[in-house]
């Protein structure tokens, strides 16, 4: 290979590895989001559900869930014997550095449903549900779209004019599809709806941890859509990266603002909660097409996001939909939003293309994980007892209380 | 001997303690509690969902005293923890048979 | 353009766009330190506060605060239609990487600003001055410094030896000065100032989170004075990335173990947020020169930052200037320490010149500054009541407390 | 130069300097880690000593460390009179890009030990020994590994088959030693062992922040392993750095799933900070060699890494050896199993090396360390007194509760 | 008058404070306690280490009331409180020989 | 039948436990407190401002015991509590008028 050649390699190489760190990151973002947004005494549970799903996403996508989405053997055996790529034909970048990006993205999908069914999903139940969803059902999909099989050999979604350019579909809606299976498979945590109708607020316990969740969040968001170009050793690549990074903010704040006068306008109250809310609901909103719009319209994206999320939050309570930390609003209310967006400024995608893939994707993961909790809870509970539920999660399954000196 | 009891408004507790150092009192326990009564909580929303507030933030102030000074503690606290607003609180009195200081062993009223 | 050209381009906006992450990342800093600094009735506000700034000066700057400081373009409007650079002359690196490098700085300033007033001021009325700081005040001195821009036509700062690496006195001391007014404008916090004149000390709620944001603050400064280089693709600025980073590093050092020192000595007692605050102001106080220096000299300049931070917050304090932070210590007094130390290692710079830069930012900012809160003040109050201020503005402002469940 | 020898010369400089940035974030890791599980305390005098043992260690190894280790004279001044590399001879990256990749290092090597200690050192006596051991303790053994230097001129480790690609042993089982050293020569903390043989836990007091902190630590070791193939800028050591970041990922995976499924068959509950302990052991155990094994094999090296620190934890516990997160056992026991878990994928390395090697490092680390401590012993107490112990070593040093308002 | 202290399960405050609205107790004193007796705490694993925590959280309602209201009292708390397992907790109940409503000067049943 | 207060050093808790454990005692409820007294709080230093914590932190433990047992109770407080240092703490002992149990309904001694 000649020199610039090696260098370009090297570039998207690198640049691959960052922008997976920083997916990687976000991990910690869901982490804390949920801990702030959890009652105290489901927060140690909710912690280890974060931390050993993502051991498990990147376990299982190894083991065979990467051969099913792109090929490459299981176990990796189709990468080169020492793990790299082989040298045959010159690659853009590292493969390895493929998998690891590829591999965070898994791990995003999966801590999505964990917010979802917080505070009364079982722990190893739920860990179950994540290597089904890591190593089957999340890759079968994933598979279909990026990696451009046909969905049951029947249709192929790239030729139908779809596009989601980093996931707002395929990661974002994928997870909360497989959150919403999980609530209604399960149901709401016990007094969260009144029998006459109210809805009983249950306020997080951590506002500084929801906080800094999302502060997370919006960090890591930029490698995992700034990395989604795919490539930045060439000039043209480069200006992409860089338009999808200033994109991906200017939707955040869009988002942010607008989430904040909408809480502000319909509660009276400047909720910090639906403010981070707005700030997740603009970056999933624009995650399905950062490269194309100009920075207003990513702005203005990103905003409809932000109300968006705000009413999808309240309908759901209103339909007894439990969501504890407004993961389905987030990314499934809101991805479908994205999707439904890029046609406006992408031609390559159609508003057809976009709906039958939104709609393949969420039957999909929705039909095959209300199946797995189902099938799960032949073997063992899904759901904590009320006693457990009464107690706390923290207790009941890790021993552990979150913070166990604070309590009077 | 009497237990003097006030349940009172949190940011009143500076003033109660330096009206009491005042007249004499040596010793007074502190806890923090939550009231329920005329006054009544704030709602919130959190999400969209209202939830109410109902039991407010109080401390209560527990001092043992001699005959004697019961009176005059009662009118101490009174003075000092009042604003004229709902919600200043109660001062309940009860007997009190016996009282111990531990590193001593003194008892009664030189015990306070 | 030929391949290493190309190369060279692509590096270097890579490196603008991880440099650009990190100074975002230190918005997290500014939340989680303040956070941490304040007491806990008015945590869920300041976080509120530092999220939504960030989206507003993200916001603000693109629709006109980049035009101001270096043209564009209203929204941005004068990069190519595509939203990267037009190519007719090859650009070192993609403009959209510049805008998301420069945008995160003009929040840096207003961050600062939220932890000076922290605890009083107003959620609407401050996020009314985020607009307009983020709009006008800081793009306006960001033009005549970074931008070369005639001072009202009528001195250039460039001409006369003003050199401000990465903006200790642009960004830091800019802030503070807004901060300055505020404070001025708004009062101490009630309880503070006895009318004996003894100082009461309101001690932050949270150690933990007033740690993990200045680690969060160090570590993105690293991008923040090391983008500054503004080209990494040649031996000489890859060498001069690597010693603003080496020296960022030294300075940071070496203003804690002074400052703590220094605290030690003047109170008896290992005071962690002095610390915290020495760190930050060594960042600040090599921030306007951090290429020049050697390593011990970079320490030095640190350790300088490290004692006049202690010395200035006790001052401050007996001037009755309230600041629960630390921010115009840290961000003000240190930037100005900053500025002048830049003629001592870099012949480029006149202690003429850093003067009058210096008090050109400084005045321009504070006056702009105070009369904004002051015209704001017409239309609605910039100060919480007495009775919000004794509650606490968590519940006045968001209806919702940080830690609603520790609370006996 | 030519023009791709300078972009390659860039590029690895930018990837160093990345790498160290996320060691240095590191530091916030072990802060946030051991914040979480000390008693809330001892929390202010924890963050105090991590945040001050970092500025010492970059202080430090400026000053005479890394001369020690690699030469470059003291305060750097081998260094180009500029700061900067010479230009003579064509270098692969810059020299202080070089420097502040290695004092990260020193730092997380020094992180290990106030972890161990913590609860009852006094804060400036760690502090004293934090300039000794990096200063002058890490290295010379780094000297002797790294730096390729002669033990005490008598055996050299390379030639002995000794490989140590990261540090599990140069680094981690270093700062172990030296932690158990500080152990053995204060004492367990007061009221942890019960005269009858009984052990009494003493939770930690903040699972979130343990939680955040080994996050961190995950996504920092990308940089500390990842850095450590020293070069980017060719396919091949793309590749290398690849395999790294993916092998590293996978092995804290492994270490994060065995450790947890390990604690719940010993105690019946999901431990999480055994999870997380888990997580940091498979980090430790793949660091000595990360570039071999293949991704299966990488995750099983995680795995025994989690499942011996488990163990380890409660073998120490029985030994009375009181080390409140488990330092000893994540980075000692597991740094040693790291370092002989290399031969079995990498042929430059021997049995006999890897065990020479670790005794070495062992062997000095603890002796020089045991002394030092001693020594500081004749000239200041050591360990706080039993009231200050009572009180807890926020108030008794640093005279600041971590979170003032929350104890009742 | 009397002063009613009982100690319950926390999560039968809110039932508590309803029976006892219903029967026209206007004001009540809540604080959060640690309970030892019968019911046994559990026991806990922290890092392969036992620990028993000795003590459960409860609840302490504290109600002023007048002689007559006494044993209306008790029974509404009784009644409400109970859930027929170990550690319900108890009812005491002592003479209050003075009450004071801060805000008023009221005294007497008139203060409650 | 008598309530023991008694306002102690948090780490004497458990030894006071045990003691009470040891005549038989069955039941305690405990709460955290804040105490005044003859024992000065300390001054701290934030960021060079100094500020006195006035209170120190007690804990409060009652216990109700029938009148035999008050004896034995207060003295088997005072001996496990006692340091010997400046605020031990104290012991307040009023009469019980009536005790519930609320699982069972039983009064008296036997509630206890
Ligand atoms: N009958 C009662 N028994 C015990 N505590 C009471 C009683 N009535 C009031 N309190 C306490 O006194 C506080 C103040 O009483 P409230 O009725 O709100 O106002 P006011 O003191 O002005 O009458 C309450 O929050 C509660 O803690
Ligand atoms: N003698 C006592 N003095 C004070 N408090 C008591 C006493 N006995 C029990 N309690 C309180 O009542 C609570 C419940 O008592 P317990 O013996 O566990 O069950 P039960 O109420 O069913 O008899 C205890 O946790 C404690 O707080
Ligand atoms: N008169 C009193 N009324 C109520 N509580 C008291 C009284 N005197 C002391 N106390 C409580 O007892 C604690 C110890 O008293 P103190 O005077 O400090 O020491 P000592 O117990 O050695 O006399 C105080 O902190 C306070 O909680």
């Amino acid at each position: 290979m000649e020199a610039t050649a090696e260098l370009s390699y090297a570039l998207n190489t690198f640049y691959f590895l960052v922008c997976g760190a920083l997916v990687m990151w976000m991990a910690a973002g869901f982490a804390m989001l949920e801990a702030g947004l959890v009652r105290s005494k489901n927060t140690t549970e909710i912690l280890t559900k974060n931390i050993v799903l993502f051991a498990i996403a990147c376990t299982m996508y190894m083991v065979v869930g990467y051969d099913i989405m792109y090929g490459g053997g299981i176990l990796l055996d189709g990468l080169a014997a020492d793990g790299v790529a082989g040298a045959e034909e010159p690659a853009g970048y590292a493969p390895s550095a493929d998998f690891y990006f590829q591999v965070v993205f898994v791990a995003t999908a999966m801590s999505i449903v964990s917010g979802a069914v917080a505070e009364r999903m079982k722990l190893f139940a739920f860990l179950i549900f994540a290597v089904v969803m890591t190593a089957f059902i999340y890759p079968t999909e994933g598979g279909w779209t990026w990696g451009s099989k046909d969905v049951f050999g029947l249709y192929n979604l790239g030729d139908l004019g779809f596009v989601d350019f980093a996931g707002s579909g395929i990661v974002h809606m994928a997870g909360a599809a497989a959150g919403l299976a999980g609530v209604l498979a399960i149901g709401a945590r016990k007094g969260k709806y009144g029998s006459d109708g109210s809805v009983n607020a249950m306020p997080g316990a951590n506002m500084p941890l929801a906080t800094l969740g999302t502060f997370i969040l919006w960090m890591g968001w930029f490698g995992f859509n700034g990395g989604s170009v795919l490539a930045t050793a060439t000039v043209s690549d480069a200006n992409a990266v860089a338009v999808v990074f200033l994109n991906t903010n200017a939707a955040a704040s869009g988002g942010c603002i607008v989430a904040l006068l909408v809480a502000k306008a319909m509660f009276g109250k400047a909720d910090l909660t639906m403010a981070l809310n707005g700030c997740l609901a603009g970056l999933v909103a624009i995650t399905a097409g950062p490269d194309t719009p100009s920075p207003l319209m990513a702005t203005i994206i990103g905003g409809l996001g932000g109300a968006l999320v705000v009413g999808s939050i309240v309908t759901l309570d209103k339909l007894k939909i439990d969501d504890p930390v407004g993961a389905i609003s987030v990314h499934g209310t809101v991805g479908l939003l994205g999707l439904l967006a890029v046609p406006f400024t992408n031609s390559d995608a159609s508003i057809s293309g976009q709906l039958i893939g939104g709609a393949t994707i969420f039957g999909w993961v929705f039909v095959t994980s209300f199946v797995t909790f189902k099938l799960i809870g032949f073997v063992m509970p899904v759901r904590v007892s009320d006693e457990e539920e009464e107690m706390g999660s923290d207790i009941a399954e890790c021993g552990l209380e979150a913070y166990p000196e604070f309590k009077a | 001997m009497k237990m003097v009891t006030a349940v009172i408004k949190p940011f009143k507790l500076d003033d109660v303690r330096e009206a009491l150092s005042a007249i004499g009192v040596q010793g007074i326990t502190v806890s923090e509690v939550k009231g329920f009564g005329r006054q009544k909580g704030h709602t919130e929303l959190y999400r969209g969902a209202e939830y109410v507030v109902d039991f407010l933030p109080k401390t209560k102030v527990e001092v043992a005293v001699s005959d004697e000074m019961a009176e005059q503690t009662i009118e101490a606290i009174s003075a000092s923890a009042q604003t004229g607003n709902i919600g200043d609180g109660k001062i309940f009195v009860t007997s009190l048979e016996q009282s111990v200081r531990i590193r001593t062993g003194e008892t009664g009223e030189a015990a306070l």
